[in-house]
């Protein structure tokens, strides 16, 4: 394993505090318990938006703090979901009379760890709600599974459900609108080769020179499927085929599409593979009107691409384009 | 011959030295079907309660394990922080204030941690989780128990079918946790939790011996 | 070779298309010869601001076409420096009465190009100067080189000249600007791995599980000496001794760092690294004013890191606050 | 027995052959020491002659060298574009409009192509460029000349040394383009353009017999 760490066991908090130095305009870092803060919290009068989960995703979320995003971040080790005490601590700096939403991504350690904390709030009196994405299709929905995960729909949830925070909309407008998000949002990701967790020091996977996972996590799970390399024509069109079947997303439909990388794939391929989605769903008759390329949720070093749409209308188009001043996430300021 | 306090420390801190021990098998494992953190997260969990009972060591049986339990839920993190943590609260919970574990607080006691798993995991044996290997565990050690077994009976017991129970997730499908996402893949592993269970409880039989 | 491309030959153009779909509002691209253009462009009484290079460095050019920074990019083939007529074509496309300044990176084959073309533009009667950056600490300045090669300065100049010519100095004036950036930033590169050209299909060198390339060129050109894998701590100290070392940088400085990741290293590590590069400039008594922190100048999927430094004043402290709308750089706008 | 138009375009089909047969061996020389881009630039740049050729041959040598000089100028980009379109250039300039080559014009054309690429790119022999081939090819050719050669005898005389040319490279320490950067670890390589150079002279040289 080569990497630029010191220590598996302060890699977390080394990169936190390169956050902090780099974006001490945005953020406040507090460690033990980790959580990052916005600059100014707690807002009076605002819904607190907050989030969190394993590290390794970044810049999911800590680098999504800041106007018009999320208020409070939570990280925990890698690909670990935080405990619900550092939940707590992100919830008492940012929230007030007007509660907090917490943006939950479908694991069965996030969903315990976020729901314990939300618990732990109310009891204290604080209106805390909670919401769950699972937007990967990768995953059947079932009661065989812990059901769909939660990946790259996560970052136009926490957008959206800010900018509607941002605006002044009460805990249950937020909460319908992040509601109404995680039904019209999903996603799918592939892998050409494996992250290694730090601590562990192994790939988390093993693929042929010739292999690709095809819905893989974004935690070095292994995939649903292994399939032989293909040409990015053949590849994107299987993504989208994956994800349109799946909503459906249909003729006439307006959508953002996000094409993501997943850490280690280079803005020349990721580019490439957004022509082609582009394309495809322009023959589809389904009309990209916002769009999102880059690394957004990543799962360390690994190689690969998440392709997310989201179902598109006149409010989400208002709130997708309303200001935003994060580490990752910039216009309008 | 039951378990006082100073015994139930004493067998959390060989709990926490088996996890040690097999702290990179358990990120094996979980590298496998799952994140490969398992190994990790338990062991940072375990180490901090090594460290709180360095610092002083309560009165009660209930008291150590209720410091594990929070230890666990603000350490661990994942699913196994939860999970694990509100086995050892029921379990602190059920057994309340008295100074010593016989079989039947044992017993007793690994009922309670169980039913708090499935409380919050919802897993059925079967599910390829650590409910495989704590269920029997319960079962075999209620056997104990009736068959008037003391503390290192039941806990014996107790270990002995957990480590069957983790073995048995072998062949299975999982269907819970992060293992699930895999699908038939997950077949031919054997789960994390279910392995780190059959650890802990052989750790601490072997302390009550 | 595992990347999402279909076929080496076509791979720039195919990425352009993803670039021109994903940012139409932004930039126009024009294909054989290959060149992105500034909406709006040409600007009238603006000094164009031009620049280019061979492909796989991306954001570098590509992504940094827009408001407040470059009015025009020329993409050559993967580490291929584009040729004369794409570049007066890029001129040709954004320059007016005010003329336009070509930024070159110190390569052979980019300054022979670009050299010719812009002879080739003052044959048509425009003013068209050029400024080549060389900034890379780690090759020698002497006779026995090609002299320094153009690295991370270049995004800084980019954003720094850009901001000049935006608010309507004159091609004297940027052009000094110019100068002025490339006399006081100072770069110093490393990899964990190589890059694969795709026309090449293998690796462009091989490292050892415990190698470090120190001083590694963005084209996977092998780095002047190979070092042993060490703690992060260790290596940015390292990077910094030569970056400091170099201009000097000096007690009392202020600077803006940036740190860049190669394109295959995540931002978990590249925070990470930030935060010991602020930590030493701070006990070097060098105050960081200004900072970058991310994927702005790689070299395909290479993983490692890179670190800029660059001495500030008012003057560029006020033109890098300056908005910038670009696909890869915004704020203010 | 000199070079027609008819020959010169033969000539530069097999220089685009030949590139296209050792493209990858080129990128692979460049990817030692330099960029990978070597085998394929000059690819790209050979093939669009061939395919301008394609579509009709101009009247004289020199109108034809003009077209590859150019195509590689607006086709290979890097350094070897213009380098090569230079010495493509130069050596058209020089060759004007006579309408066949013998071994003189050949020798003539060789010396006006090794002055533009040291124009261009300022090396000297021994610094493990391109020059390293060119310019004992012409100093080669100029003796084959003096000696009474014809084209085809100048050609191969160049050809010769320029590939002893392009191997003496393999010692030296680079100190003009891409391998400059490596210092003394560019010693053991064959520079990537000595070796197109010695590799394009001898296609010439083979049409020419
Ligand atoms: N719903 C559940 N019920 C019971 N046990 C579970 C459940 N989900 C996961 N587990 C257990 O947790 C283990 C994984 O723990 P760990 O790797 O620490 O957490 P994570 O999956 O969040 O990375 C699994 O091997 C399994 O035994
Ligand atoms: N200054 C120079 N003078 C002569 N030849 C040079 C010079 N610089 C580079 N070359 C030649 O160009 C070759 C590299 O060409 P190529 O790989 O196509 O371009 P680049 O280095 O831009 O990638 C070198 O092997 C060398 O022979
Ligand atoms: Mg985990
Ligand atoms: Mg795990
Ligand atoms: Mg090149
Ligand atoms: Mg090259």
């Amino acid at each position: 394993m080569k990497k630029i760490i010191n220590d598996p066991a302060t890699v977390v908090a080394e990169s936190l505090r390169g956050l902090a130095a780099a974006h001490a305009d945005l953020v406040r870092v507090e460690y033990d318990p980790d959580h990052v803060v916005r600059v100014g919290a707690p807002i009076a009068d605002k819904v607190a938006l907050i989030s969190g989960g394993g590290s390794g995703h970044e810049p999911l979320h800590t680098g999504f703090v800041g106007a018009g995003m999320l208020d409070a971040a939570v990280p925990g080790p890698v690909f670990t979901s935080p405990t619900p005490d550092a939940v707590q601590a992100a919830i008492a700096a940012t929230t007030g009379e007007a509660g907090a939403l917490l943006v939950v991504k479908n694991y069965t350690g996030d969903v315990l760890n976020f729901e314990t904390a939300a618990e732990l709030a109310a009891a204290e009196g604080l209106d805390v709600r909670t919401v769950v994405i699972d937007d990967d299709v990768a995953v059947a929905d079932s009661t065989f599974t812990a059901g769909r995960r939660g990946v790259g729909g996560t970052v136009l949830l926490e957008k959206l459900a800010g900018a509607a925070a941002a605006r002044g909309d009460a805990l249950d407008d937020v909460e319908s609108l992040a509601r109404k998000v995680v039904g019209q949002v999903r996603s799918i990701g592939v892998a050409l080769s494996p992250p290694t967790v730090p601590h562990a020091g192994e790939p988390s996977f093993d693929l042929g020179a010739q292999e690709i996972e095809f819905g893989i996590g974004i935690h070095g799970e292994p995939g649903r499927e292994r399939i032989s390399a293909e040409p990015a024509d053949a590849l994107v069109e299987r993504m989208l085929d994956a994800v349109t079947g799946d909503l459906p997303f249909a003729e006439g439909d307006e959508v953002l599409l996000m094409t993501n990388s997943m850490g280690g794939t280079p803005p020349m391929e990721t580019y490439l593979a957004h022509g082609i989605a582009e394309r495809l769903l322009a023959e589809r008759g389904i009309r990209v009107t916002r769009r999102l390329v880059g690394p957004y949720i990543t799962s360390l070093e690994m190689q690969g691409i998440s392709v997310t749409l989201l179902r598109m209308d006149d409010e989400l188009t208002q709130l997708w384009d309303a200001p935003v001043h994060t580490a990752a996430l910039r216009w309008g300021i | 011959m039951g378990c006082d306090v100073g015994r139930v420390a004493e067998a959390l801190r060989a709990g926490a030295a088996t996890v040690a021990e097999h702290k990179a098998e358990l990120i094996d494992l979980d590298r496998a079907i799952g994140d490969a953190d398992h190994g990790e997260n338990l062991d940072r969990g375990f180490a901090a309660i090594v460290s709180t009972l360095d610092s002083g060591v309560p009165e009660t049986p209930g008291a150590v394990l209720k410091i594990a339990a929070t230890t666990l839920i603000s350490k661990v993190g994942g699913a196994a922080g939860p999970l694990y943590g509100t086995a050892f609260l029921r379990a602190a919970t059920k057994l309340g204030d008295v100074s010593e574990l016989d079989g039947a607080a044992i017993a007793t006691g690994l009922r309670a941690a169980l039913e708090g798993v499935v409380t919050r995991g919802k897993a059925e044996v079967g599910d390829a989780t650590m409910v495989d290997a704590l269920s029997p565990a319960v079962e075999a050690a209620e056997r104990a128990q009736a068959d008037g077994g003391d503390s290192a009976a039941v806990l014996s017991a107790a270990a002995d079918a957990a480590k069957e129970g983790a073995d048995s997730t072998v062949p299975l499908v999982a269907r819970k946790g992060r293992a699930s996402y895999l699908g038939e893949r997950s077949v031919g592993h054997a789960d994390p939790g279910a392995t780190s269970t059959a650890l802990l409880l052989r750790a601490l039989a072997e302390v009550a011996r």
